[in-house]
């Protein structure tokens, strides 16, 4: 069956931060119009709008019902929200309704607004995540101590635990979780749109932060931002007309895996190293495949990783064949992966430097697209860019989104 | 289908709490009641007009700029409404009301949108679709939604 | 030189409406797997289930198989030694630190000065891990892969806190 | 459309108010039976839809810790957080792209563990409707149905019948939640007054419950059974939002609808498909849903219902199964009138069963007064 071929064809966002001038409506509709006019399409070209976020965070359920009169109503509305892949799987909802043929022109946003929680941060949503978990494993007697160990041990989650396993497992030290920091926040320095920005960053800035928790530090961390970011799908004969270089999405995959840590109602989950990610190595493997990309280290020419956590941008650029499991950091310490290496890891400033949790995993895939078209501005990475990949993660790291773009359709 | 026994886990008394930004053009229309004036965004290019009022004209997606915010005479008309025997206490329990409440949707003068709002000084045998309506303001407002006590017929 | 500090985007503030989530007010319900794990504890052992389809141990016992896609019905005892796979060392615990609205060191949970140690335990013959409190170690040592034994409570009454931890086998 | 798709396999559990059952015994029960009754294994899927809410569950992420019940372990899978319907538009979709042969959409809902009717106030704008807090699902219809009663001159009586017929209807529904074999028009003007004109009686009830759907490609549908009901047409659409829209018509519907009409290539739909399966939350609902579909002009919606052209034995069936008055699990109940409808066209509807079902509709809704709305057009073989 001849698959039909799909591209972005106009990236928008709002720049990420904190942002308390506008309410969530307005926030969405701002992304979704700069999108549609870099697109240079009028909402009346937008067949279908698909959007997520991550309800618990902005108290707010079903968004687009009371947003979506800004940007396009009455038209269709499809709600994808898949945790921290969220982004990504609104992504692939736009991929797909194109890619059906059952809509030519698709409008894809997604949005996170923390500081409408009072708590601060993300720690609503992210707490209440395993909320019922919690209850339940308080009323059977756990102890006050285990609550109070996990509340400032474990305070960023799942991922805490994840980086003893992934520095278990690649050899790789707290330095290099400075090095990946300090690079994120320099890259971030060049990108308008992002949150934490930091000229020239320093490893040795990173480190003089207070410990959150070994082997997490405040400075490695990423921050709870406002913001939206959307992009728009056309079939290939629109997109060709729209856009002088078109992103093609050649493959998309979003394989889940096992809970990790935990499963409901906190029964046993059979994942005992929360670094192996199989779900990611799948998903990036099912994506190339689609994009009938046979050697990733070669083809690849740049990559948006999901890294919330430093420790992630080397895991998940490995379990995307970027490079040798447990190696990364070579690369790292060899600079490939800076904005001017052989292999850009997240030249946008990544998630360390800008996390509005629904907006992140669309963030990485506008990103490639915008780095593909050539229109990423000041932290466009300076080599050719003819295959990017986009990986998101989420629920308790095991979702993963994978979006393979490239500056050609697939033949 | 084999039964498994349950159990049921109740929560700790843990309450999510929000402070949504209005943003611009919601502060002005909210800080306008002190003045006891109601603010509505006129599209400048279809003339919709929106209250509360909005950036962007759904209708022909012209954005709204705050030089075309238009005040109303608060006077209107009551195009639906609706009598309420219960209300909802905000943990998902109807609990019923000694009083009945009205509760009015209301199409204000010169404007497009219905809003929502209580109805007070008024028999529900008298309520009528079409009847004009007016708003009543706190003795002392101090630009909050609560300054708008509820909608009574107009004299 | 070049600016140094790291900037944080903000924009003004517009005044702000309030409202509630009752995240407390859920009334979820859940199977009898931690009543299950609880009578273990009471007697020392470390109970899971154990799926018919793949033999996959689950501690604690969890109902379906999501490989096999079936009920686990069968139920078995794991060692109470185990390994470190994954853990984290909190900062040290200092009288006045506020934590979910407690002061922990102020009500005697830790003692001043004590690192908590949250780890995952994989418990030999299990396939999953148990998220519990490594104890009597110093954090210095603490590295994945170090082989453990569980702490059991005094006077156990069947309840999850009868497993206080684990610690280093010596 | 490029490729056909067809349903090759439904199930849904016995839908009830808290029943001892969890949200995981829910999901995998329903995905299991769906699976059984296509006759195939998880291994054989591609990808999974699960259907839940964040809201609804009490857990951000609520697909997070369902991925092994839902049979979605290693599987591409992602998750809709509206009406069941809708997810299985996006399972459609994944196949028509040719990335997928085979998906799953599999819904879930405990409405007992925390009230719908306060969840869908959180909808509302925080700004300004939220602030002043009268407004919720119920209240919203209330207002709705009294400007349609009085723009059509309809009687509580007439809004009353619906509720008479489907929740007869449910009582020959194993599946349904709230049964009334002997229900009649008194009792429902009889029941608990809520919001004016709106009674218990007219509300669909709060359910626990879970459905999943089975979808095949084309050729994978022939290998799997000799008896698939093919997706002739979908259309899907979302009104404005409750204060600038027509609260008279269900004007979202009526293009939702006209949609499908064309994809199926029905020229005159009221005469071309044989039963319907509407989400009709309130009863009043039902009446502005038969002139949306186009079954009748507007405002004749009381005409059906009073001279039984929607009873079972009448000319067009409308909900045979008791529809969402009869059983309501929210995020669930658009797959369940899929399910149903699919049952309608294969003959297995049991006591319900409509005689010579080639075509059925299949409609779902979410959002305050049916804001957004989707219609499916399913069939036999020819």
């Amino acid at each position: 069956m001849m698959k039909r071929n799909v591209a972005i064809i106009g990236c928008g966002q709002t720049k990420h931060g904190r942002l308390r001038d506008v309410n969530t409506s307005e926030m969405i509709a701002e992304a979704a119009w700069k999108a549609m006019e870099d697109a240079n399409v009028t909402p009346d070209e937008v067949d279908a709008i698909v959007v997520g976020n991550m309800q618990g965070f902005g108290g707010i359920y079903d968004t687009e019902l009371w947003a979506g009169e800004l940007f396009g109503a009455p038209k269709p509305f499809l709600r994808i929200t898949t945790g921290g892949t969220t982004g990504g799987s609104v992504a692939h909802g736009g991929y797909y309704s194109v890619a059906s043929g059952l809509y030519d022109v698709v409008l894809a946003v997604a949005f996170e607004k923390h500081s409408d929680s009072k708590e601060r941060g993300a720690s609503t949503g992210l707490a209440h995540v395993a909320m019922a978990n919690i209850f339940h494993t308080m009323q059977h007697g756990a102890s006050i101590k285990w609550l109070v160990s996990l509340a400032t041990g474990a305070a960023t989650g799942v991922s805490a635990f994840q980086a003893s396993c992934y520095m278990y497992r690649s050899g790789c030290g707290v330095k290099h979780l400075d090095m990946v920091a300090a690079k994120s926040r320099r890259n971030a320095a060049k990108n308008e749109y992002a949150h934490l920005r930091w000229p020239n960053c320093t490893p040795e800035d990173i480190a003089k932060t207070e410990w959150i928790s070994y082997p997490l530090r405040f400075g490695h961390v990423c921050p709870a931002s406002d913001g939206a970011s959307a992009v728009v799908y056309a079939e290939e004969e629109i997109a060709k007309k729209k856009a002088e270089r078109p992103a093609w999405i050649k493959g998309v995959a979003a394989y889940a895996d096992e809970p990790n840590l935990m499963g409901e109602n906190s029964q046993g989950t059979a994942i005992t190293d929360l670094s192996e990610q199989l779900q990611c190595i799948i998903s990036a493997r099912e994506a190339y495949q689609r994009a009938g990309i046979k050697n990733p280290r070669k083809e690849i020419d740049m990559a948006e990783i999901y890294q919330p956590f430093p420790h992630q941008e080397l895991m998940f650029s490995e379990r995307v064949d970027l490079f040798d499991d447990g190696k990364a950091w070579i690369a790292l310490e060899e600079g490939q992966t800076e904005i001017d290496g052989s292999m850009p890891l997240d030249p946008s400033g990544g998630v360390i430097s800008t996390n509005a949790i629904g907006s992140s995993a669309m963030q990485r895939v506008l990103e490639c697209a915008l780095q593909v078209m050539g229109k990423a501005g000041k932290h466009q990475v300076p080599k050719d860019v003819k295959n990017a990949v986009a990986h998101g993660w989420g629920g308790a790291t095991n979702f993963t989104t994978i979006t393979v773009l490239g500056d050609s359709p697939r033949r | 289908m084999e039964k498994r026994e349950i159990t049921q886990v109740s929560g700790m008394p843990i309450v999510a709490g929000f402070q949504w930004s209005v943003g611009k053009m919601m502060e002005r229309f909210i800080k306008s009641f002190a003045e006891r004036k109601i603010l509505a965004a006129k599209c400048p290019k279809c003339g919709y007009t929106y209250v509360p009022p909005r950036l962007r004209c759904g209708k022909c997606y012209t954005k709204i700029e705050e030089e075309n915010l238009v005040e109303l005479s608060g006077k209107g008309t009551l195009i639906g409404y609706t009598t309420a025997y219960v209300q909802l206490d905000g943990k998902g329990n109807f609990l019923d009301l000694d009083k009945p409440k009205m509760v009015g949707a209301i199409k204000l003068e010169d404007s497009d949108s219905t809003i929502f709002m209580p109805l007070g000084e008024v028999d529900p045998k008298d309520v009528k679709e079409g009847i004009k309506v007016e708003a009543v303001w706190r003795k002392e407002t101090k630009g909050e939604i609560a300054d708008i006590v509820y909608f009574k017929p107009a004299r | 030189m070049a600016e140094k500090k790291q900037t944080k985007y903000k924009t003004k503030e517009t005044i702000a409406t309030e409202g509630n989530w009752d995240v407390g007010e859920y009334k979820y319900k859940a199977w009898k797997h931690h009543e299950e794990f609880k009578d273990g504890l009471k007697q020392k052992k470390i109970v899971g289930s154990i799926c018919s389809g793949c033999g996959r141990v689950f501690v604690p016992p969890t109902y379906i198989c999501g490989r096999c896609f079936r009920w686990i019905d069968e139920r078995i005892v794991v060692s109470d030694k185990g390994v470190i796979t994954g853990f984290v060392l909190s900062t040290p615990m200092r009288k006045g630190m506020k934590i979910l609205g407690m002061d922990p060191v102020e009500m005697g949970v830790v003692a001043e000065g004590e690192v908590l140690i949250p780890c995952l335990v994989k418990f030999h013959g299990s396939d999953t891990i148990v998220q519990t409190m490594l104890l009597n170690v110093d954090p210095k040592d603490v590295k994945v892969g170090m082989r453990v034994q569980a702490v059991w409570a005094e006077e156990r009454k069947g309840q999850l806190s009868d497993l206080e931890g684990v610690e280093p086998i010596k | 459309m490029n490729r056909k798709i067809a349903i090759v396999g439904y199930a849904q559990t016995h839908h009830e108010h808290d029943p001892p059952n969890t949200r995981e015994g829910m999901v995998f029960e329903a995905a299991k039976g769906a699976l059984d009754k296509a006759g195939i294994t998880r291994e054989a899927i591609d990808t999974v839809i699960n259907v839940s809410s964040d809201y609804q569950d009490g857990r951000t992420i609520s697909n997070l810790f369902l991925v092994m019940a839902e049979g979605a372990y290693l599987k591409d899978e992602s998750k809709v957080e509206m009406d069941g319907a809708f997810g299985v538009l996006y399972a459609m979709m994944r196949i028509l792209s040719g990335n997928h042969d085979t998906a799953m959409v599999v819904g879930v809902t405990q409405g007992s563990i925390f009230s719908p009717h306060q969840i869908s106030f959180y909808t509302l704008d925080p700004t300004f409707d939220r602030q002043i807090g009268l407004l919720n699902d119920i209240s919203a219809a209330a207002i709705q149905a009294r400007m349609y009663k009085n723009k059509h001159d309809v009687s509580d009586e007439q809004i009353a019948m619906v509720s008479v017929k489907n929740l007869v209807n449910a009582a020959s529904n194993p599946y349904a939640h709230r049964k009334i074999p002997d229900l009649n028009v008194k009792k429902v003007l009889g029941s608990k007054l809520y919001y004016d004109p709106i009674r218990e009686l007219n509300i669909s009830p709060i359910s626990d419950g879970a459905c999943a759907v089975v979808l095949a490609s084309e050729e994978k549908a022939k290998e799997i059974t000799d008896a698939p009901v093919w997706i002739k047409g979908v259309g899907s659409c979302q009104d404005s939002y409750l204060r600038d829209r027509n609260l008279l018509k269900l004007e979202s519907l009526e293009i939702a609808a006209k949609k499908a009409y064309e994809m199926a290539g029905l020229k005159n739909p009221s005469k071309e498909f044989d039963v319907a399966e509407v989400t009709e939350r309130f009863s009043h609902e039902e009446l502005m849903i038969y002139e949306a579909l186009g079954l009748c002009s507007e405002g004749r919606g009381k005409i059906l219902i009073e001279t039984g052209v929607t009873e079972r034995k009448g000319q067009i069936p409308v909900n045979p199964s008791g529809g969402a008055l009869g059983a309501d699990p929210v995020l669930a109940t658009g797959l369940v009138r899929i399910a149903e409808a699919a049952k309608q066209i294969r003959g297995e509807a049991g006591k319900y069963q409509i005689q010579g079902v080639r075509q059925a509709l299949a409609h779902g809704q979410t959002g305050l007064c049916a804001q957004s709305n989707i219609v499916f057009i399913l069939g036999g073989e020819e």
